[in-house]
């Protein structure tokens, strides 16, 4: 072997290292006496994706043709921040779980599937060709279900069966529309689609392939439900990173800088714009922080949806809202799953929340609202000077959209912190380890995009004097706007929450379900050649007794004769 | 006679001289059946390997024996027929023990795994046939050999559903020698090997060309399951376990299977029928077996049924690509699906039989958390109805995929949607049926809880799900690699030149 | 009474019915015999039969009769398996059913017992001449086996108390007798003469008397058994335990 | 030759009335006499066949000969239809006498 | 003197049974030892004689040394010898298989005494029904025919009366007097004919026979007279009740031997004899009669009740096959017409032997045939059921029996004439051929019902072996098929004269 040879195998193998470990212990999980090693290990899960994401040389890129339809595995820029992301993200989720899931009966199955999914996370990150990334993709999806459904309750098997639908229709969306992509380009590679042209209805199902994992507006009703059933490391996992993957879905497959789509950039406008609004108002109705957060997410993800809608707009565009919109992501990432780690916290807690804690939690919500000096800040200011340089259609988003979020923001948040003050958890289990990985998580919050090399520029801009005050104003309007919708909304406090949250859609699907499962067997029918040869049976006997008459033999005799007299002369 | 007929015949008597020695035996010798069968099957698979590497080197596998001017039977070695007997007989063995296991202390042993080596005897000769008469020899022999088993039981009910099975078979099977007498008078003795007639007969006798056809397609569409021909697969499920699994994914179904693309690709020729027009017939009718299938399966509780009417959907996968066989890629979907269905729908009778023996569960309804008590079975059966609904990596997908593939490539933008539709119908009723039982809590006792030991149950039963299931998944992953059925496939589909 | 009327109706019905269907039968009887009337009528008989080839032949067949020429020489196979036939019928009745026993209590008058007794050897001396005549004039085995028979009948109505005690294999043997020379004479000729019934040179009349001679017996003996209606009681038999 | 005509007719005369017999009536004895019948007007028939006109009035002896076979022919499948009849009357009315037995005992018994 | 080629090997087959016959009636014991002498001795020679007509040809024995028109001419072609063949295995299996059921019988004390003697008059009927059958096969005389004809029906007529039920003496009574019309209709034709051409031999006959109304008469004649026997649909009442209320071994006989008989006549006469005369829509008569007799036959099998009553009516119901192929005969090359009547009637007698000694079996296993009751059956005579299901396979004319072989030339022949009519009536009456034998094969597959009260006895191999050797034979013929050709094809040199250039 060749040292080329053995360099493409060792990057082959660690590649499909970071992507295997969780693989490998989800199956020695099978394995009855190494599952408490595994649980315990569980953590180390994580460790080799983050050591490839941040020890990998650029552009390593491995083809394996045995592999599934031909594989190829690789690491690019935009792959190693987002698997550095979701490495890190899942190594808390998995401290996380490991603490809360110490008596849980049903703990294996549930790391099995947490396995899966972020293996499946990691494999799709790395992958470099459209099946590879649509494999991972699925086993991401598919083993997500498992997390929320774990509970069992109600609810829960309500969120799963939504989320399983939208899953199902976001993957065969997305297999029609892998077909139509290599159909024109001919190819299985990820760089082989620079260039292409896309049919109106390959946009459409790639938006909608991709779009249910993001919560995109049509497909957003698996997001509420399914934050709140969820095991909550398993939710900040869920919404810190695996949502991502329909993000980098869209990058991969509608690379920005490499097409230009103007058709596809006013429908991902129009839908992320709709949905940024829409996730306020229907957070603001929830009543728990699962579902709160969840609706924050439709319309954080909504805003990505437009930053990279102006990104497809043409290739220059393209090239200027990628950063963007990577920023916004890390950003939103690592602040939600801060978020769900903290509600973590107040949950296992329970009443013996600080003041402290209760402080902290506001570092990460207000960074989602855009407080000035916090990652939302960056981010804003980033994807304001995108719309600002992109020229005249999107210039008024800044001065008005976004700020308008903002402020939307900021009230969801308030309101997310005032439910999760009710929130009394049952003992202490795990909360030193809850309490870390918080910490941890509010650290990363507020630190990674100052000491990102990538967004110091940015971040520099953002703490500038003006954008300070732009910054501000939003989240102090907020914050009084949501005084006076509580006073209004709920004068006695909040409700407690007993009422069924359940979408007119879910009951739709249930019913149909129900319908079609229910109907009886058929009972299988009697043979009607039987039935009518026994109803012959009589008639038949008759006719072969009067056959045997003499008479009728004379008769056909003498017939006979004649005829064949006739025939023959 | 040289070496490569040996091989064929060979091939043939590995499993019909154990079927006739185990008729013999006695009731009570079932060690020495199992050790027979197992011999039996393990020789067929390694002398079909062999040949498998024999053809693929170039050698010639004929045997011709003249019958009567223009009939003779002819035994042929081709890619193709290597891909069915290869399916064939590695899936025998794995039913073969789960049959043994199954059928421990049933009566009339010595039976079944008679007419159990008979059926995959004529099952591989059917992959051998090499012309439409050979073909209709097998075809019809493979009724007689399947109708014992299916009322193994000898329940009215079995007796019912055996009727049924033998007068949609025969009635089939006469249609079909119809069709084949007549193409032979029409275009004369034909070979597979000659891959479609000259074109020059379809000037003269066009419609009587096409009319043969659609006889053709409904003699094997019989066994193939083609809506409306259908009827009796769903009530053969009354057999035992491992006879479902012998009828959906060995033998029955997949020679009706094996015949269409037969037909269409070596009597007809995709020229040919292109000329003819009736592919869009195809097309329809396995587009409707597809979707009507998929409604009905959802709409059962029994398992099996479910399981049976999810065979008729799957199935016409392999119609719905050779009815685009201008496409090469349509026709290594199609191809590929005959093996890659085999291993899923094998798998999951081999699980609704494990949970029938087991515990008793027949219905669906009764599933409710028996993953916790059969974590392996059901494993199995997950990865096989994932695969069904053509989720990535497992062989499910990669039929899909190339199906979809070669669609649009003949422009057959309808294809697409027949395949979201029914990926979408398939999960529809196999998902809930894994939710039940991975996520549901266990209502009361089991029906009939009949096996208590170390394992979930008797190991012969729960090794070949496994096995099969673990197929399904490894089989797809390397799906691209030198050895694996998709790489034949591409084999045999590069032979023809499409 | 008025159900007595209508069965009474109803038998009528079912007489004119059938008379009506005995007309149409007869018509079509008729007609169809009519046809096959006409047709034979009108062959053209421009053929002369078979009676010259025979007249060719009657030198080299032995016999001067040409009927017995024709019977045992010509077509002599015929014959062999007619034989056979008649053999058969007895064999046929003696497998369905027994002899009826005589009735004990039957006397015959003595007139009839001195009829037969005047009337048997006549019966068989006739016979015998029947036998020999056949070569040259009309008669031959079945003409003298049907008088032997005859006479057969004869004693069997008397109720000779003789004719009971006849052992059963005896007269198998004397069915058999007929048959088995004309077999075994048949056989001889093959191996002599290398055809079956091919008379060696010059030998054919005295073969023929014999066979005709064994057959008479043979006949005589099966119609006279036929008479007797059912096989013999065999009392060394196992098969008639009763 | 009218003679022969004559014949000839008769026979197929004897031979269709036979036939009627044979299946109008359903007595056995009547119809194996019916057979017996047919059989004479074949050999009628054939007897008439054996005259040849275009010799010298010599007389065809085969189909003599064929009559002869055909008469022992005719004697022993009546012979055989005899005794066959009369077994199956035989038993049809020992058949017919039990069951009036049967009938009768029923009677007694009830009374 | 006897040589390889001599013709005088034809006389043997006729000469041996009847000298067994008669040894058979004139001693008391160790009959059977004669009679399977006999049956072996038949088969080594017809053996021999396809033997000897491969090397030299086509065969003719003129007894007694006359040449025709005066002698009787015995006459060896290929469809002779193949029938001889038929009659030659069958009849060897079926002496084996009547050694085995009168044993089993007389074993059973009850009335030994009638079994006994059942078996002793068994022997000899048979015996001179097999010699009776092969001069038919053989001979070459019109009038020799009709002797040979009269005696197998009196001999078919006893041993139809044999068993002694009198439900069996009626059918046999009624089966008498048919044969008897038949026989004197025959006569009546053969008349017909003398008095046209002056000669009985079939060859002569055949260059002599003109355009005359006479032979057409007499064709009609010997048609229906023949028809009769071979109990063609409407004329076939007799044979049902006939053949299902003997002994097994003797429905055996008739079912698959003596209807074939008449129906060799039938075939020769309208194919070689009067092929001149032979009009299309006479033969197209004689195909829609068969057509009805498939259907007709089939249907009535599947109401049965009993299984011998059952495989009766699939007698019926097969014959009208052979009559199919009449109107198809101008279609296909001169060969093929006896090819196709002969792999029929060669597969119908080895099969439907095989149904009837099976069905014998199983009535002396359980003591009755009802269908509705044969549960349990499969697990005492496996070898029986076996064999039971061959056959049917083959009665169903599916690969490679022979009747798939005859079945694919019909069609093949129907199609390519465009007479796609009778294509319809052959797959229907395979389809419906196959609801009758799987009814009753379904019922062996049941399990009965609790534990069987008593075992019966295990039955002798005789009893079951025949059948399925029998059974394997007649699905194997398909495989056997060029061999059959190629002493068809041989023997048809007489046919090529009489068709110059085949019968299109």
């Amino acid at each position: 072997m060749t040292l080329a040879g053995l360099q493409t195998t060792l990057y082959a193998l660690i590649l499909s290292l970071a992507a295997g470990t969780p693989l490998l212990m989800a199956a020695a999980l099978c394995c009855t006496p190494l599952k408490a090693m595994v649980i315990r290990l569980l953590p180390w899960a994580t460790v080799p994706a983050l050591l490839v994401a941040l020890t990998a040389p650029a552009n390593v890129h491995v083809e394996v043709d045995w592999f599934f339809m031909g594989g190829r595995m690789g690491i690019d820029a935009t792959g190693r921040i987002f698997l550095a992301l979701a490495g890190f993200v899942w190594l808390l989720a998995s401290f996380s779980s490991r603490s809360l899931f110490k008596n849980d009966q049903n703990r294996v199955r549930f790391f099995m599937f947490f396995l899966t999914a972020m293996a499946g996370n990691f494999g799709l990150i790395l992958a470099q060709d459209m099946l590879g990334y649509y494999l991972f993709f699925a086993m991401m999806s598919f083993a997500a279900y498992g997390l929320v459904i774990h509970k069992e309750n109600e609810d829960a098997i309500r969120a799963g069966r939504l989320y399983l639908l939208l899953v199902m229709i976001g993957e065969v969306a997305l297999f029609t529309a892998l077909i139509v992509l290599v159909h024109s380009t001919g190819g299985l590679a990820l760089k082989d689609i620079a260039g292409v042209s896309y049919h109106p209805l390959t946009l459409v199902l790639l938006f909608v392939g991709f779009g249910v994992k993001v919560g995109a507006l049509p497909l957003h009703g698996w997001m509420m439900p399914a934050y709140q059933s969820t095991p909550i490391p398993a939710a900040a996992a869920l919404a810190g990173s695996m949502v991502n993957a329909g993000i980098l879905g869209w990058l991969r497959f509608l690379p920005p800088g490499q097409i230009s789509c103007p058709r596809g950039a006013i429908l991902f406008v129009v839908m992320g714009g709709l949905a940024a609004a829409y996730g306020v108002i229907v957070g603001l109705t929830q009543k728990q922080a699962g579902a709160v957060l969840g609706g924050s997410s439709i319309s954080q993800m909504g805003l990505i949806t437009v930053i990279f809608g102006m990104g497809l707009f043409d290739q220059e565009a393209g090239l200027r809202a990628a950063p963007v919109l990577i920023l916004y992501v890390v950003h939103h990432s690592l602040a939600k799953s801060s978020l769900f780690f903290g509600y973590d916290l107040f949950i296992r807690q329970g009443k013996t929340v600080s003041r402290l804690q209760l402080a902290a939690i506001l570092l990460p919500a207000m960074a989602l609202a855009g407080l000035p000096f916090s990652s939302g800040a960056i981010a804003k200011t980033a994807f304001k000077e995108l719309a600002l340089s992109l020229g005249e259609p999107w210039s008024g988003l800044s001065t008005f959209f976004l700020p308008a979020t903002a402020m939307a923001t900021t009230i969801l948040m308030l309101h997310f912190v005032a439910v999760i003050r009710r929130c009394g958890g049952s003992g202490k289990t795990g909360s030193t380890a809850s309490r870390t990985v918080f910490v941890l998580s509010c650290i990363a919050v507020a630190g990674t995009l100052w000491i990102w090399p990538a967004a110091r520029n940015v971040a520099t801009h953002s703490v500038a004097g003006v954008k300070l005050l732009q910054g501000l104003w939003p989240v102090a309007g907020g914050c009084l706007l949501f005084l006076v919708w509580r006073r209004i909304a709920w004068p006695t406090g909040l409700p407690v929450e007993d009422e069924k949250s359940k979408t007119s859609f879910d009951t739709l699907v249930c019913r149909v379900t129900g319908f079609l499962q229910e109907k009886e067997e058929q009972k299988p029918q009697e043979d009607r050649l039987v039935l009518y040869l026994h109803r012959l049976v009589p008639n038949l006997r008759r006719a072969e007794k009067i056959m045997g008459r003499w008479k009728v033999v004379g008769l056909s005799y003498i017939t006979l004769c004649l005829c064949l007299l006739f025939l023959l002369l | 006679m040289n070496s490569g007929q040996l091989l064929l015949i060979a091939i043939l008597l590995s499993s019909f001289i154990p079927g006739i020695i185990i008729f013999c035996l006695p009731e009570e010798k079932h060690r020495l059946r199992t050790i027979l069968n197992l011999c039996g099957s393990l020789v067929k698979i390694s002398l079909v390997l062999l040949m498998n590497a024999g053809i693929y080197y170039g050698h010639v596998f004929e045997i011709r024996i003249p019958l009567i001017p223009g009939v003779e039977l002819l035994l042929n070695g081709d890619p193709l027929s290597a891909l069915f007997a290869t399916l064939s007989s590695v899936l025998w063995l794995l039913t073969t023990i789960y049959a043994v296991g199954y059928l421990e202390g049933s009566p009339n042993r010595s039976h079944f795994f008679g007419y159990f080596s008979l059926c995959v005897t004529v099952t591989i000769g059917i992959a051998l046939a090499g012309n439409l008469v050979t073909f209709l020899l097998f075809y019809e022999m493979l009724t007689l050999a399947t109708y014992p088993l299916v009322i193994h039981r000898g329940t009215e009910k079995s007796l019912r559903a055996g009727r049924n099975y033998l007068i949609y078979a025969f009635s089939g099977g006469a249609v079909f020698l119809v069709a084949v007498v007549w193409l032979q008078a029409v275009v004369g003795p034909m070979d597979f090997s000659a891959a479609g007639f000259s074109p020059s007969y379809i000037e003269s006798h066009g419609s009587v060309l096409a009319l043969i056809f659609v006889l053709l397609i409904i003699g094997v569409g019989v066994k193939a399951a083609l809506v409306p021909l259908h009827g009796w697969l769903p009530q053969a499920m009354v057999a035992p376990a491992p006879v479902s699994a012998l009828l959906h994914a060995v033998a029955v179904v997949k020679a009706g299977a094996f015949g269409i693309i037969r037909i269409v690709l070596d009597v007809y020729g995709a020229h040919n029928l292109l000329l003819l027009g009736v592919l869009p017939l195809l097309a329809a009718v396995a587009t409707f077996t597809i979707l009507y299938g998929s409604v009905r399966a959802l709409q059962q509780d029994d398992l099996k049924r479910r399981l049976a009417f999810s065979t008729v959907s799957q199935v016409s996968y392999i119609a719905l690509g050779m009815s685009m066989v201008d496409q090469p890629l349509a026709v290594i979907g199609a191809l590929v699906h005959l093996v890659h269905q085999g291993l899923m729908k094998i798998t999951l009778f081999f699980c609704a039989g494990n949970l029938a023996e087991t515990l008793g569960i027949h219905r669906i309804s009764e599933m409710r958390g028996v993953a916790r008590r059969m974590p392996l079975t059901m494993a199995a059966f997950s990865i096989a109805a994932l695969g069904m609904i053509g989720i990535p990596p497992t062989v499910g997908f990669v039929s899909k995929w190339y199906l979809g593939l070669g669609g649009l490539a003949g422009g057959n933008w309808w294809l697409l949607v027949v395949l979201v539709v029914s990926s979408l119908l398939n999960a529809w009723y196999f998902l809930p049926i894994l939710i039940r039982a991975w996520f549901g809590k266990q209502q009361g006792p089991w029906p009939e809880e009949q096996y208590v030991g170390r394992f979930e149950t008797r190991l012969m039963l729960l090794g070949p799900p496994v096995i099969t299931a673990l197929i399904v998944l490894v089989a797809g992953l390397v799906a691209n690699a030198q050895i694996s059925p998709l790489a034949w496939v591409r084999f045999i589909v590069r032979g023809y030149s499409l | 009474m008025k159900t007595g009327t209508e069965i009474m109706g109803k038998i009528r019905n079912r007489h004119k019915r059938r008379d009506a269907f005995q007309l149409l039968f007869l018509i079509l009887v008729f007609f169809l015999m009519a046809l096959l009337g006409t047709i034979f009528s009108t062959i053209p008989v421009n053929n002369p039969g078979l009676a010259s080839a025979v007249a060719s032949l009657q030198t080299e067949s032995g016999v001067e009769s040409p009927v017995t020429a024709v019977l045992l020489n010509f077509r002599g196979y015929d014959t062999l398996l007619e034989v056979m036939v008649l053999l058969l019928a007895v064999i046929g009745v003696w497998s369905l059913i027994k002899a009826p026993a005589p009735d004990p209590e039957t006397e015959i008058s003595p007139v009839q017992m001195g009829v037969v007794r005047l009337l048997a050897p006549v019966m068989c001396l006739v016979a015998a001449y029947l036998v020999w005549q056949g070569s040259h004039l009309a008669g031959g085995a079945f003409q003298g086996g049907a008088i032997l028979g005859a006479a057969g009948v004869l004693l069997l109505v008397s109720e000779l108390p003789w004719l009971r005690t006849v052992p059963a294999s005896v007269l198998r043997f004397g069915l058999v007798l007929g048959p088995l020379c004309f077999i075994g004479t048949a056989l001889g000729c093959l191996f002599l003469g290398g055809e079956l019934l091919a008379y060696p040179e010059g030998t054919a009349g005295w073969l023929i008397l014999f066979i005709e001679t064994a057959c008479a017996l043979s006949i005589g003996l099966t119609l006279a058994l036929l008479f007797a209606g059912g096989r013999p009681h065999e009392n060394v038999s196992r098969g008639d335990i009763p | 030759m009218i003679t022969t005509t004559l014949y000839s007719l008769t026979g197929l005369i004897l031979f269709g009335m036979g036939f009627h017999t044979l299946i109008i009536h359903s007595h056995p004895l009547r119809k194996i006499l019916a057979v017996n019948v047919m059989g004479t007007g074949v050999f009628l028939i054939l007897v008439a066949t054996a005259y040849v006109p275009l010799g010298q009035g010599d007389i065809d002896p085969v189909p003599h000969a064929m009559v002869l076979t055909g008469i022992v022919v005719s004697v022993s499948v009546t012979a055989l239809a005899l005794i066959l009849a009369c077994r199956v009357q035989e038993t049809s009315n020992l058949a017919l006498l039990k069951r009036r037995n049967q009938r009768k005992e029923t009677k007694e018994t009830r009374a | 003197m006897f040589q390889a080629d001599t013709p005088a090997w034809i006389i043997a087959p006729v000469v041996l049974p009847l000298i067994a016959g008669l040894f058979c009636f004139l001693f008391k014991r160790r009959i059977f030892i004669i009679a399977l002498a006999a049956a072996l001795a038949n088969f080594f020679v017809a053996c021999f004689l396809i033997y000897q007509f491969l090397v030299f040809g086509s065969m003719r024995c003129y007894i007694g040394g006359w040449q025709p028109p005066l002698g009787i001419t015995l006459r060896a072609d290929g469809p002779a010898l193949l029938m001889l063949l038929m009659t030659a295995v069958t009849g060897l299996a079926v002496t084996l298989y009547a050694r085995g059921y009168f044993s089993c019988r007389i074993a059973d004390s009850e009335r030994a005494g009638r079994h006994q003697r059942q078996q002793r008059y068994f022997w000899p009927l048979w015996m001179l029904l097999l010699a009776g059958l092969n001069g038919l096969f053989l001979s070459g005389d019109i009038f020799n025919l009709y002797v040979t004809l009269e005696l197998v029906a009196i001999s078919a007529a006893s041993l139809a009366a044999l068993s002694g039920k009198p439900a069996s003496q009626r059918a046999s009574f009624r089966y008498l007097l048919i044969s008897l019309l038949g026989s004197l209709t025959y006569l009546l034709g053969v008349v017909f004919l003398y008095r046209t051409c002056g000669v009985l031999d079939l060859d002569l006959l055949r260059n002599l026979s003109g355009n005359g109304a006479g032979v057409r008469a007499a064709l009609a004649l010997l048609t229906v007279g023949l028809l009769l026997k071979t109990a063609l649909v409407p004329l076939h009442f007799w044979l049902p009740p006939a053949h299902a209320n003997a002994l097994a071994p003797v429905s055996v006989i008739l079912s698959a031997l003596v209807v074939k008989g008449s129906f060799y006549l039938l075939f020769r006469f309208w194919f070689e004899l009067f092929s001149p005369i032979v009009t299309q829509a006479g033969l197209n008569f004689m195909g829609a009669l068969g057509a009805v007799a498939i259907i007709w036959g089939a249907v009535q099998a599947i109401r049965q009740q009993r299984l011998k009553l059952m495989v009766a009516y699939s007698t019926v119901s097969q014959l009208g096959y052979l009559f199919v192929a009449f109107p198809l005969s101008r279609a296909v090359e001169g060969a093929q017409v006896w090819s196709i009547v002969i792999f029929i009637a060669l597969t119908h007698a080895c099969a439907k032997s095989a149904m009837f000694m099976v069905a014998g079996s199983i009535y002396l296993h359980l003591g009755h045939d009802r269908i509705r009751d044969l549960a349990g059956v499969r697990a005492s005579l496996p070898v029986t059921v076996f064999a039971y299901g061959i056959a049917g396979v083959s009665l169903m004319g599916l690969p490679p029996s022979g009747a798939f072989i005859a079945k694919w030339m019909l069609l093949s022949s129907s199609l390519v004439s465009g007479q796609w009519w009778w294509a319809l009536v052959i797959v229907a009456g395979s389809l419906l051929a196959m609801v009758y034998v799987f009814r009753v094969m379904s019922r062996f597959f049941v399990i009965p019902e609790g534990e069987p009260l008593k075992k019966p006895a295990a039955l002798s191999p005789l009893l079951e072996w025949p059948a399925l050797i029998l059974a394997l034979i007649s699905l194997s013929l398909g495989l056997l098929a060029p061999w059959i050709l190629h002493i068809l094809s041989q023997g048809t040199v007489g046919l090529v004269r009489v068709f110059p250039g085949g019968l299109s």
